[in-house]
């Protein structure tokens, strides 16, 4: 068997990107395309984690931390976002919300 | 590196920790992730993406511990898997998805966005076959007992010093507060 | 014996299976936990129905078994029998997934429990964080369950609970740290997040705890234990399946073995978490007083412990034998009774037997297979003793305190617990650096 | 969530009065929950369809009449005798003052007094169950906020008053214990004994139940400045009893219309001050202490005598109108009656204490959140079998 190298880590991190790219391209729900934001940050966490191992150092864990960080920011403010519009519009379809003011 | 850290168990640690990190895993593992972020893309209802999710970050949490960044993975699992999801989840049933699970789930120019993410995906692929070379197809073993500590090290300085990310991690925090200050101005009723 | 049993048998140092990458003993270990943590809800399913009920002057189960002790096995069968109802409008599949999610998250956290230094699946470097992560996944369980169920009463509680517990792991979570502050009390200055490492530097420091800075680790400790209670859904926070106000909450629509793997998961969950306070706080695996009655007399009486518990568990039993009233129709529960006493006196024996053997002041015997069972089940003994005393209190409660309203939990969480787990951690910190 | 299955009980919703303080900001987060007929905290087949805002209740609506049997009706189709028993049905945990305002108000109707001695067994009687009644409701109403224990406790004394009225009459729940002109059973040996017995037994555990809620902190949280309501209002709303002299009145229909013995004894009316949960809790406690005062002086004075007046085989009460009220543990229970001369009734409507009562629940739950909801349904003190008669 193969062994496991960074390069197997890089696929499985970019087909997770990819699907990630798609479902915020494609889907109208706002919460599903926030979770796909999620999937992209963590393709990028896998990224770096995975560099981190190639090269020996720990800079990539510590990137991946603020990553998370990031993550847990943006999900709180998007899901903010979200409650509130909800509560204007009563629709959570991001091809409804296109006015910037309400 | 701290030399009473490895006193004993280290090196039973590196000796024993290769078996277990078993191709096989990363396969399972790496197979799990994809599957269930397709199934996070695909599906109807949000609850269902977000238990997919929720499979697919536990998934990169294994892989992270086969990469030897056991911080990593409980982070992962603390504030993805147990806060994140939990906010998904509390927001998906406040607001009416039996509506929104009818309606039509893809956007009008899905098909634009489609052939973007494919360009995406030819550029990865062109990317990692012209740059496989790049890559070194090595594996440098990480310390992992020690891992938290070092990484504790960077965030926070060791031994009077500031570490290389302190400024970084401080302005981090703020981000932080400031997004609890907008997600609270932004849901609450009356300030 | 094959290589991969032995191995790990004759290995010189004291380490868990994880450790040293044995699978087959670790997978031993997870089944024998998963055994004993399966028996050990039962026996508190049991406990808690009596001691409740004595505490309510009632009898409490005493049919099935001699005093009742079949009911939780027939409680089992029953439940497993019994119809499986999903509701029609419910969501199939995440609700059949719902309990599995929580007894996995409740299961999943016994890896890292430290019952001895080696007494472990695995000694992880994060556990503590692994603990603490995964036992937050328990929500889960209960909000998708409430949400798959279709109904108001159950999404209540679930909305409820999982408010609740976001809310008190974060106070949790500080006292946690403030534990873990003062583990990096030592020569190196570096402190341990592993489940077993923090024991050990009670161990070093001579010190449990709970003891430390008085009062800063007591203060600790009992926001751990109140925060505890409201992690695992228990009276008096037992918000989430307030009986009077949503009829049982997140589980209203469950029925049978799902609503069985409910209990299992809330019951391990129960013990998870005391494990976590005995292992931070009280000493883990250690007897009492280790350093300071040291001498190898000591040891020996202390060994005897687990023997003198089962003889009077034993001796219990036989004045239930020997109370039942002499109608014939209690003819099968004395004997039953009485073959319990004689199952009780000879774990008891046996213990004893092994204590002796293995703790004599001979020097040849120390390192003897004897010696070191013996002192396994020690470990192991103090350690269950400390969580069964949590296991009481928890029932103790219950018996005890009216239920919190919602937002009074709330408001305790955030602005009770949170500033004194806080005010609590820089103290420690402060006072951690005056010391060293 | 699917709301749909709500429709039913949109009909029952359009009265309920919707016009709040706050208006809600967002509707979608209106929750319409129906509590009940099957819930265990509405103690019977109450159903209050709630109207919520994430928890807070906006308002309430309480939709009765699943143990109703008409015992009004009957009581047209029954003669007076035979009606006596049908009124225990009605409050089931106070029988006994349902006999007792029944007989009375027939009694008043025909121009009859009891004798001395059977008005202190009644008042005895009364007593001993309006014991009974509080403490079935303190067990219920800390079970309610979570306590369980005191429920056990409170049972296992409540036995014993039960089983005096057993000895006496043979009954323990529906006990039919008077009849119109006194009493049917003349007291066992042995009954002043016991019951003086029961007085000394049950003093310390009133105590033992006030020691697990009155100081316990979670209790006062929950129950103080819980289900406010105000004098003018419990008075506006006809609310009587424990309720009414939470709130402040001093209103016990003993004292201000004193019916069978009560004008002999010598006792106090508790009242409270805010008019909250937790003082209805005192005043329901003071009450059964001052219930065991006012046996241990009708034991101590117990008369001898004839248990029976002079009363027609059959009961054919002249022609009139009388309404009789007595002061039953839940509050003012009344008896209107309306003879045409016959053997029967020719219309009867009782005032039952529980149904009025219960209309405060509305003003009280305002604002508050779904436990309390609870916790107010408990502190009324209703009887379904009352309410819906």
């Amino acid at each position: 068997m193969v062994p496991i190298t960074t390069f197997h880590y890089l696929v499985v991190a970019a087909a997770l990107f990819v699907l990630g790219v798609i479902g915020v391209l494609t889907r109208r729900n706002v919460v599903i395309v926030l979770m796909s934001i999620e999937l992209i940050l963590n393709a990028v966490n896998l990224n770096l984690v995975a560099f981190s191992r190639m090269w020996g150092n720990l800079h990539g864990q510590v990137f991946s931390i603020f990553v998370t960080v990031d993550a847990a920011a943006e999900a709180a403010v998007g899901l903010g976002i979200l409650i509130a519009f909800f509560r204007n519009k009563e629709t959570i379809n991001v091809d409804e919300i296109d006015l910037l003011k309400w | 590196m701290n030399p009473a850290l490895n006193s004993g168990l280290n090196s039973a640690v590196n000796a024993g920790m290769a078996p277990v990190a078993t191709p096989w895993f990363f396969y399972v593992l790496a197979g799990l992730a994809v599957v269930s972020g397709l199934l996070v893309i695909t599906r109807r209802n949000a609850v269902h993406s977000a238990l997919a999710l929720i499979v697919t970050l536990l998934a990169v949490t294994g892989l992270y511990l086969m990469l030897y960044a056991p911080f990593v993975a409980a982070v992962q699992i603390f504030v993805y898997a147990g806060g994140i999801m939990l906010l998904f989840l509390f927001v998906i049933m406040l607001v009416n998805i039996e509506r929104s699970s009818k309606d039509r789930q893809f956007n009008r120019m899905w098909p634009v966005g489609l052939a973007a993410a494919c360009a995406l995906l030819v550029l990865f692929v062109s990317a990692f076959v012209k740059g496989k070379a790049l890559f070194p197809d090595r594996m440098i073993s990480l310390p992992e007992s020690s891992n938290t500590q070092q990484i504790a090290g960077m965030l926070y300085g060791e031994a009077g010093k500031m570490g290389e990310y302190t400024f970084a991690f401080e302005i981090a925090s703020l981000l932080l507060l400031v997004a609890i200050l907008g997600a609270v101005i932004m849901t609450k009723k009356k300030i | 014996m094959p290589n991969f049993i032995m191995s790990y048998l004759n290995s010189k140092d004291a380490i868990t299976p994880g450790a040293a990458g044995s699978q087959f003993w670790a997978l031993v270990y997870v089944f024998i936990i998963f055994a004993g943590v399966s028996v050990a809800v039962m026996a508190m399913n049991w406990l808690e129905r009596k001691a409740l009920a004595h505490f309510q002057i009632r009898l409490g189960p005493m049919r099935v078994g001699p005093h009742g002790l079949l009911q939780p096995i027939a409680d089992a069968i029953k439940l497993m029998l019994k119809e499986d109802i999903i509701p029609a409008e419910a969501d199939q599949f995440v609700f059949w997934v719902a309990p599995l999610i929580g007894l996995l998250a409740a299961f999943t956290v016994y890896t890292v429990i430290p019952f001895g230094p080696s007494q472990a699946v695995s000694d992880m470097n994060i556990g503590i964080l692994f603990m603490l992560g995964v036992s937050s996944l328990g929500v889960l369980g209960i909000v998708v369950a409430g949400w798959a169920s279709n109904s108001h009463y159950p999404l209540i509680g679930a909305l409820r609970s999982s408010a609740q517990m976001v809310s008190y792991e974060v106070a949790m979570g500080l006292a946690v740290v403030s534990a873990i502050l003062m583990t990096s009390l030592n020569a190196t200055g570096t402190g341990t997040l592993s489940m077993i490492g923090i024991v050990q530097a009670q161990q070093q420091q001579g010190v449990w705890f709970i003891f430390k800075f008085f009062p800063l680790g007591l203060i600790a400790f009992g926001i751990f234990a109140i925060a505890m209670i409201a992690e695992t859904n228990r009276a008096p926070f037992d918000m989430a399946e307030a009986e009077s106000e949503l009829t049982a909450g997140y589980h209203t629509e469950y029925s049978g073995l799902r609503w069985s793997l409910f209990m299992l998961a809330e019951y391990a969950a129960m013990i998870a978490v005391s494990s976590i306070a005995v292992a931070l706080w009280l000493g883990g695996w250690m007897r009492p007083f280790p350093n300071l009655l040291n001498a190898p007399a000591w040891d020996f009486i202390f060994s005897l412990f687990p023997a003198l518990t089962f003889f009077g568990l034993a001796a219990i039993a036989i004045v239930g034998v020997v109370r039942m009233p002499a109608h014939s129709f209690f003819k099968i529960q004395r004997i039953g009774l009485a073959a319990f006493a004689a199952v009780l006196g000879f774990i008891a024996l046996l213990l004893l037997v092994i204590a002796v053997a293995g703790r004599s002041a001979d020097a040849s015997v120390a390192a003897s297979p004897a010696a070191k069972f013996s002192e396994g089940i020690d470990y192991v003994y103090w350690f269950v003793f400390k969580v069964a005393v949590f296991m009481y209190l928890f029932i103790w409660y219950r018996a005890t305190w009216p239920r919190y309203r919602f937002d009074q939990l709330m408001k305790i969480g955030w602005k009770v617990m949170l500033p004194i787990s806080l005010v609590v951690l820089i103290a420690t910190a402060i006072v951690g650096v005056l010391v060293s | 969530m699917n709301d749909s299955t709500h429709d039913a009980s949109s009909r029952a919703l359009s009265n309920l009065d919707l016009e709040t303080p706050e208006k809600p900001y967002l509707d979608s987060n209106e929750l319409i929950i129906n509590m009940g007929p099957q819930h265990p905290a509405t103690h019977g087949v109450l159903r209050v369809i709630l109207k919520l805002d994430g928890e807070k209740v906006l308002g309430t609506e309480c939709v009765i009449g699943y143990l109703h049997r008409g015992v009004e009706k009957i009581a047209e189709n029954r003669t007076y005798t035979m009606f006596n028993p049908y009124v225990d049905r009605m409050d089931y945990v106070a029988a006994v003052s349902n006999g007792l305002g029944y007989c009375e108000a027939v009694e008043k109707l025909m121009n009859v007094e009891a004798p001395a001695r059977a008005k202190y067994i009644r008042v005895i009687l009364t007593e001993l169950n309006r014991i009974a009644s509080h403490q079935l409701w303190l067990g219920t109403h800390a079970l309610d906020i979570g306590a369980m224990t005191p429920l056990f406790y409170t049972f296992r004394d409540r036995e014993e008053i039960l089983k005096i009225f057993e000895k006496y009459c043979g009954a323990r729940l529906t006990t039919h214990a008077f009849r119109i002109g006194g009493c049917q059973y003349e007291t066992y040996a042995g009954f002043e004994k016991e019951v003086k017995n029961f007085l000394t037994f049950v003093a310390p555990k009133i105590d033992e139940y006030e020691e697990l809620l009155t100081t316990n902190r979670i209790w006062i949280a929950r129950t103080k400045n819980v289900g406010v309501i105000s004098a003018a209002d419990a008075i506006a709303l006809g609310v009587t009893g424990p309720v009414l002299r939470a709130s402040g009145v001093k209103w016990d229909l003993r004292k201000a219309q004193p019916y069978a013995a009560y004008s002999e004894f010598d006792f106090d009316i508790p009242t409270g001050t805010n008019g909250d949960t937790y003082d209805r809790y005192l005043v329901r406690m003071a009450e059964m202490r001052q219930s065991l005062r006012i046996i241990e002086q009708a034991v101590n004075r117990i008369p001898e005598g004839p248990i029976m007046a002079k009363v027609p085989k059959i009961i054919k009460p002249p022609v009139g109108e009388i309404y009789h009220s007595i002061e039953a543990p839940k509050g003012e229970l009344g008896y209107f009656i309306v003879s045409d001369g016959s053997t029967q009734p020719y219309r009867l409507r009782v005032r039952p204490p529980s149904f009025v009562n219960l209309q405060a629940l509305d003003t009280m739950v305002r604002g508050l959140l779904v436990a309390d909801v609870v916790a107010v349904i408990g502190t009324i003190d209703i009887v379904l079998g009352e309410v819906d008669r």
